[in-house]
């Protein structure tokens, strides 16, 4: 957008933003969707295989393989303790 | 008194609330939590002097539902533990105790009792609550309990509960009664190094052993070693029934397992539990079977009944809990007829009645006076007359 | 980078994870509120032998049993003066009670305020869900006015609890509110809790979506935390006594913050004899 | 041999520690055995106090007092309320300022306690006073314990204040006899 003033932050050039990778234990989910709901980056969606109890548990959504900032909030989020990332080391 | 000391050897006048007190110093208590209730105050009120002197802790609670939790959670974490109440300061406790059960927490409660139901007469002699202490809690259990008659007994019995305690991991009761809390008599305390101390049990395994599991009792007495907070072993403690891990567990076949392996680590072990006084019993054909304040009149009565010519002796339950079925059960081959003097309209009578075939007849009043030696010996003298 | 698939996560050394998953309903605010407290032991730099956590009866209470740490499951209502014992017995220990509403302010509510009084050296961290949800979803002493219970089926009559305004008003030194959702939040407001001397208290906002999202039309537990999403404002200094809350009001935003944070002389039963030592 | 002992009085003239010197003393110091015991309850706080004390040369049974063979009155009320209960041919000691007997009462022996304790500095030590009577005029408890009774009950501050109480009651028993 050419010409339209877009507020950035001063250290834009410096920081790197990260990357990360999701590591999920598919047993453990009970399919309550906080994870894919409030994923700041929208990385998540729900699988469409079940685990033995019949839930969804979330996989990466296609085209966000990229997306991922490893900031966590899945992580903590998670009432079973099935998803966590870590940042991937450039 | 010289508050500093923990274990004032000696001979001393004392009060029997105070000489429960002085029984939990001299046993290690490290820690009371208790509300006052008459007629059991005189114990919070002492050791609220007298452990802070010495190191050790002593709340005031909220009250007993409190103080009983307190007690739990001090004893799992290695404090030697004692609180001290009346009966409806034992009701209260009675959920906690039933806590202190099933995670096998071992600790003292000293019961004053006085007149009940309810409210009742809280200035005066009762020996109200003796079934409760067996049953009050909910749920099938064991624990055992001492009536002390004297407050030299105060002392001992209160000791003795301690190491009861510690030994088989369950609460243990000091049922004394408001005429006992409230007279003063010469008790003698001996040098600290000959009180009787039993350490509990600890466990042979390290923390992080995966092969330790602090609720399986691996010996024949059934009690598992203890483990306490901060020791590394970060174990769960559950008052739901749970399994050998401590984990709960609530299906049949492990609450059955865990709730036999409670009740028998004593049943199967009252003999080391168990203890009496026999009196005249020798030629006896005639038992008058009582304890606590009663127990004296009882004293009274047989020697008033000996000097008539009756053959008549004398079984004073130093443990009421666990009962003495097998003595009861032998003395019924001997003496013809049980006399049961009781403050209450017939408790500890019932448990009699329940191992002989043979009369037992019940002296009672509701309490608020002390059972007077007169009645004991009418009956007596009526059960001589009609054997 | 597409997901792995693992078989156990980072915070599973706080966990017995042999014991998990754990038996909360999909969708419940407990386990995120789990996650903050295991996450806080983790990073408190207090070795996990010195961490006890005591709780009573409700879903809340059998946190305990899953964290790697001495536990107490204890009865209903009395975690507080259980917790009470172990941190005047061990004060080397850092004592968490990590209960409910119904049982730390319903049955247990006499055990808090005189714990607050007395500022024992205890954390509490309460799961209000504004019912009793482990039997059912019945009326509890958090629930709205007007809100639908199992016992409360016309609506509840009675004005609800507003815990950190209570808990303020009895002594803790430390009070919080946070959500299932505000879980950076309310992790950082339990680590404050771990540092401080005496009696703290977090309440954590969590949907119960079987016994109290349900019966008061707030949908599935995802619907409930976009509530939170969307009304919650962050004010630390907000007047206590406006803390009220009622998730089916719309008009009412819900106030979370660390709102109490001061100093005061922990409880200590032999304060005097030291104070007598010294003199 | 079984003494029954009753002292009473009002509460707040302290005939609990009458009571618990006489059985400290003779438990603990005249090698005796002794009870105590005490009314209890709100009633015994305004109005009427007592103490019971038996004291035995064997091991004591029954610990209540029926009837008394000793009864020691130190004001009217007590006085009339238990008299009746005295042993026939039972020993009476009195507050003679505060006690009047009855016309028909039989021997008797008094002591103006309260008024002794008066002219000492603190009437509260009246009791004391009739602690020393008691043991001068009976001869239940031996002055050597009665004295050591004092020194291990009471605090240190008051224990001389006492021993003048007690041994002022004594030597009234004493010179009583003598003339």
């Amino acid at each position: 957008m050419a010409g339209v003033l877009v507020r950035q932050p001063l250290d834009k050039a410096t920081v790197s933003i990260p990357v990360g990778r999701i590591y999920i234990i598919p047993e453990r989910c009970k399919g309550c969707k906080f994870c894919i709901d409030f994923c700041p980056r929208d990385v998540l969606e729900e699988t469409s295989a079940m685990n033995a109890k019949g839930y969804h548990y979330p996989v990466v959504a296609e085209g966000k393989e990229e997306e991922c900032v490893a900031c966590q909030f899945c992580s903590i989020l998670c009432p079973e303790f099935a998803i966590y990332t870590e940042e991937v080391a450039e | 008194m010289s508050p500093e000391e923990r274990v004032l050897t000696g001979s001393h006048f004392l009060l029997g609330d105070h000489a429960c007190a002085e029984g939990g110093l001299a046993a290690g208590c490290d820690f009371f939590a208790g509300y006052p209730i008459t007629p059991s105050t005189e114990v919070a009120e002492r050791l609220a002097r007298r452990l802070p002197a010495v190191g050790s802790i002593f709340i005031q609670m909220e009250d007993e539902l409190a103080s009983m939790a307190a007690l739990v959670g001090a004893s799992l974490s290695g404090a030697r533990a004692m609180s001290a109440t009346s009966g409806p300061g034992f009701s209260l406790m009675m959920e906690n105790i039933g806590m202190a059960v099933m995670m096998e927490a071992p600790c003292v409660v000293v019961n004053i009792q006085r007149g009940a139901p309810s409210t009742g007469l809280p200035t005066l002699v009762g020996q109200s609550d003796m079934m409760q202490a067996r049953w009050g809690s909910h749920g099938d259990y064991e624990i055992a309990a001492y009536s002390p008659s004297s407050p030299q007994e105060c002392f001992d019995h209160v000791i003795k509960a301690f190491n009861t305690a510690d030994r088989w991991r369950i609460p243990v009761f000091v049922m004394a009664d408001e005429l006992i809390g409230h007279m003063s008599e010469r008790v003698v305390i001996p040098p600290a190094d000959q009180i009787p101390r039993v350490e509990r049990k600890r466990p042979r395994h390290k923390p992080d052993d995966p092969d330790f599991l602090h609720c399986l009792a691996e010996d024949e007495d059934l009690v598992p070693p203890i483990v306490h907070a901060g020791e590394g072993y970060r174990a769960n403690f559950d008052s739901l029934t749970h399994d050998e891990k401590g984990y709960p567990a609530t299906f049949p076949e492990p609450h059955d397992r865990l709730v036999r392996r409670l009740v028998d680590k004593i049943r199967l072990h009252t003999d080391q539990i168990i203890e009496y006084e026999e009196i005249f019993m020798d030629d006896a054909e005639l038992a008058v079977i009582a304890y606590g304040s009663t127990a004296r009149s009882a004293r009274r009565a047989i020697n008033e009944a000996r000097r008539e010519g009756v053959r008549v002796g004398l079984l004073r339950l130093i443990t009421v809990w666990p009962f003495p079925e097998n003595k009861v059960k032998e003395l019924s081959n001997q003496v013809k007829a049980f006399v049961v003097p009781e403050l209450n309209l017939g408790q500890m009578s019932r448990e009699v009645e329940r191992f002989t075939s043979l009369p037992v007849i019940g002296v009672n009043h509701a309490g608020g006076v002390m059972m007077a030696p007169d009645p004991i010996l009418d009956a007596i003298r009526e059960v001589k007359k009609n054997a | 980078m597409p997901e792995i698939v693992v078989e156990s996560h980072p915070i599973d050394t706080v966990f017995r994870t042999e014991r998990l998953p754990h038996i909360f309903c999909p969708g419940c605010g407990i386990g995120p509120a789990v996650h903050a407290y295991a996450q806080a032991i983790l990073e408190s730099g207090i070795p996990k032998e010195r961490h006890a956590c005591v709780s009573g009866i409700g879903c809340s209470a059998r946190v305990p049993g899953y964290m790697d740490v001495d536990s107490y499951h204890t009865t209903h209502g009395r975690p507080i003066p259980f917790a009470t014992a172990i941190a005047v017995v061990k004060p080397e220990m850092e004592v968490t009670v990590f209960s409910g509403d119904g049982d730390l302010f319903g049955i247990g509510g006499n055990h808090f305020i005189h714990a607050a009084r007395r500022n024992v050296d205890i954390n509490i961290i309460c799961i209000n869900n504004f019912n009793y949800g482990m039997t059912g979803g019945q009326v509890g002493p958090t629930t709205p006015l007007g809100a639908k219970a199992s016992t409360a089926p016309y609506g509840n009559t009675e004005p609800a609890f507003n815990l950190p305004y209570l808990a303020a008003a009895t002594g803790a030194v430390f009070v919080a509110r946070w959500t299932a959702l505000h879980v950076r939040q309310l992790k950082e407001a339990i680590l404050r809790a771990m540092q401080k001397k005496g009696f703290t208290f977090i309440e954590v906002l969590a949907p119960c979506p079987v016994g109290f999202g349900s019966p008061n039309d707030l949908g599935d537990a995802i619907e409930e935390v976009w509530l939170y999403r969307e009304r919650c404002v962050v004010d630390h200094s907000v007047y206590l006594p406006d803390l009220e809350l009622d998730l089916r009001r719309k008009d009412k935003p819900f106030v979370m913050g660390n709102f109490v944070d001061i100093e005061k002389e922990p409880f200590d039963p032999l304060a005097m004899m030291k104070k007598k030592e010294g003199e | 041999m079984r003494h029954d002992i009753r002292v009473a009085g009002f509460g707040g003239q302290g005939m609990l520690l009458a009571g618990l010197l006489i059985g400290k003393a003779a438990a603990l110091y005249d090698g005796k055995e002794a009870v105590l015991t005490q009314s209890y309850g709100p009633e015994a706080r305004g109005g009427a106090s007592n103490a019971d004390v038996i004291i035995d040369d064997d091991p004591i049974d029954y610990p209540l007092i029926t009837n008394p063979d000793h009864f020691v009155p130190m004001f009217q009320e007590a006085y009339e309320r238990y008299r009746p209960s005295l042993v026939k041919d039972g020993i009476l000691l009195i507050e003679s300022d505060l006690v009047r007997p009855f016309a028909d009462e039989g021997p008797y022996r008094g002591i103006p306690a309260t008024r002794i304790a008066e002219e000492l500095g603190r009437r509260i030590v009246a009791n004391v006073v009739m602690v020393g009577f008691f043991s001068g005029a009976t001869g239940l408890i031996s002055p050597q314990a009665g004295e050591q009774a004092i020194r291990n009950t009471l605090r240190p501050r008051l224990v001389d204040l006492n021993l003048k109480a007690f041994n002022a009651g004594y030597d009234y028993a004493k010179k009583q006899e003598a003339s």
